[in-house]
């Protein structure tokens, strides 16, 4: 059971015969039960209003006053605890009443018909929502007066990819495929390079003619496309350590990864 | 797109019928025409609806979408032994009704109307009835939550809409839903400074202590 | 409130009719009878189960049960297909056109032309596409099942048939079966260094042109 304790009456709504709360069975203990039933001053008045059996628009507000002011009055003499909210009420009705009762000319503002009204206007408005709240729970509802399909089958759902590719992924997938497993046929082209042995010859004749530190690249081809360059780094580079491990030249490095300098070594 | 064999409208009105009767959910025609590839799945439940209507189980719409059910006047016949319906409270009655007729409102706005506070558990009981739902904040200082209705709410009281809540318009032009200072005033600016002059029915009441008597 | 709801043929049959509808469980004709004070309710079943013969609900028995079902020949709309969009990864474009290439083929001998093992899953996606069928068995030791392509691989794909697939002579002269390296020069400047996030060991080769720098 999924019911929630507030979802239930607390106490059965009051009946509408009620007259009074000695009339209520049960005795004093009944009638403090009876007070408690009601969801606060307004709920009592609004009840009070209704035994007048006239529209809510022609109530009279002095005697719902005085009927209010009755009822908490016959509690408190029978020793009832009254909650506060109800006392507060009752004291601002007895004020409102007696506001009523003075002539105009002394009255401040907000005036007594102001306020009067503005309770008149209240009551109305919760009268109105009980009403709603009755014929809202009059209506064929679900589970009491019409039923749902008890066992349905339910709609499945199911997940499918719309998967996408198109002409020119398949084709040069293909072509890249055979590409990469080609047998091995090391075809070498025929590249722009420059072989160790000019490399060698190249370094050192430029050796020969400067003293001071050069750096690696200043020896490179100045023009040469960059395939040709990468070829000339390399040798050139392979060219200097030669060179070096045969005295002929010094190199420095001042960090790692920095540029390479050359000179010729001191005879 | 797959062929799907739908050619006739006989063949989608079977299978409309057949996904709402299977189907655990009310469903909308938008969802339902989503089921079948796009189909304009109105007309089919128009005609199901019509063939339905004296029958022992009904096609229903209920805040736009549709579910089958068995017919109101045989709900005697069918009631169980044990009531599957929860039985509210009053005060989770009263804040029911005021929600749906005010949606969206805030908790103050509704302890206004009723003249008391709301317990906490009064709104959450009917946030798991799953008939109200937090609709977001209401953009005034403090930001307080607002509070409106859900599908299932119209669903199980059987409301197409909430333009079917019992005299929801009646209600209305009566100014029955304005808040009370807004009703004051246009009162008050309908019956002048002198409103004991002119006989208005809201305050005439007031002059007769002696029905108190 | 009807004051005899069930002296008409037609409210029994309304109400069993509805009862059927709200039943949890199919429902014996004694308990319905038994449900209804007794009433007979062999003619009221046999009645809705013509009426419903035709819909895309039916009455049926089963077991001396009664239920309601939906359609045997609406099974296949009931289900409800939700389409997500996905690029076909690089690996399976690769399996793809292996197959589409040498078909039938079996697995092993795709993974000889790849160079790569070729996930479970791969295959798996492109017979889910529908682009790739299991062509039977190849009569060798292991009989390993071969793969080839379906119609809807050459209508995806605008092919009136495999043979309109550009042969390797018609690859190579789009340069598209350039040696790796050059290829992969100008592939590289065309897309970008990290224009392939597929992580197949079959893009390694094309990795990183920085390091040969």
């Amino acid at each position: 059971m999924t019911e929630v304790g507030v979802l239930f009456d607390p106490a059965p709504a009051p009946a509408d015969d009620w007259d009074g709360p000695g009339a209520a069975p049960g005795g004093a203990e009944a009638l403090y039960l009876e007070l408690d039933g009601w969801e606060g001053p307004l709920d009592l008045l609004l009840d009070l209003a209704r035994r007048q059996k006239v529209d809510l628009k022609a109530i009279s507000i002095l005697a719902l006053v005085d009927q209010y002011i009755a009822y908490i009055e016959r509690a408190d003499a029978l020793k009832l605890e009254i909650a506060a909210d109800y006392l507060v009420m009752a004291a601002w009705l007895a004020y409102l009443k007696s506001a009523l009762l003075l002539p105009k000319e002394e009255q401040e503002d907000p005036s007594p018909e102001e306020l009067a009204l503005r309770l008149q206007l209240r009551l109305q408005r919760l009268g109105a929502m009980r009403e709603a709240a009755a014929r809202l729970l009059a209506r064929d509802r679900i589970g009491r007066d019409v039923f749902l399909r008890g066992a349905p089958e339910g709609l499945r759902v199911d997940r499918r990819n719309a998967w996408q590719c198109d002409w020119y992924a398949l084709v040069s997938a293909y072509a890249q495929v055979k590409a990469r497993t080609e047998p091995v046929v090391h075809m070498v082209r025929e590249r722009p390079v420059m072989t160790l042995d000019s490399a060698l010859d190249r370094v050192s004749a430029m050796l020969g003619v400067k003293l001071a530190w050069m750096e690696l690249r200043e020896f490179l081809p100045a023009h040469a496309e960059p395939r040709l360059r990468r070829s000339a780094l390399a040798s050139s580079f392979v060219a200097a350590l030669e060179l070096a491990r045969l005295g002929k030249a010094e190199i420095r490095q001042e960090e790692i990864f920095g540029p390479l300098h050359l000179r010729r070594a001191a005879a | 797109m797959r062929p799907v064999p739908m050619t006739s409208p006989d063949d989608l009105v079977r299978a409309v019928e057949a996904a709402l009767f299977a189907a655990e959910e009310p469903m909308t025609a938008d969802a339902l025409s989503a089921h079948f590839h796009g189909a304009e799945v109105l007309p089919a439940l128009r005609e199901l609806a019509a063939h339905y209507a004296d029958r022992g189980v009904r096609l229903v719409e209920r805040g736009n979408r549709w579910q089958f059910q068995t017919a109101p006047d045989l709900a005697h016949l069918l009631r169980r032994e044990r009531e599957q319906v929860r039985r509210l409270s009053r005060a989770a009655t009263e804040v029911l009704a005021i929600v749906a007729y005010h949606e969206p409102v805030s908790r103050a706005e509704i302890e206004a109307i009723r003249g008391v506070q709301t317990s906490a558990g009064t709104l959450d009981a009917l946030m798991e009835a799953r008939w109200v739902r937090v609709a977001g904040r209401r953009e005034v200082p403090g930001r307080p939550v607002i509070y409106a209705t859900t599908p299932e709410f119209l669903s199980h009281f059987g409301l197409k809409s909430r333009r079917d809540l019992p005299g929801i318009d009646e209600l209305k032009a009566a100014g029955l839903l304005d808040p009370v200072d807004d009703a004051y005033e246009e009162l008050a600016a309908r019956i002048g400074p002198h409103a004991d002059d002119d006989g208005e029915a809201g305050t005439a009441a007031l002059e007769n202590p002696e029905q108190s008597a």
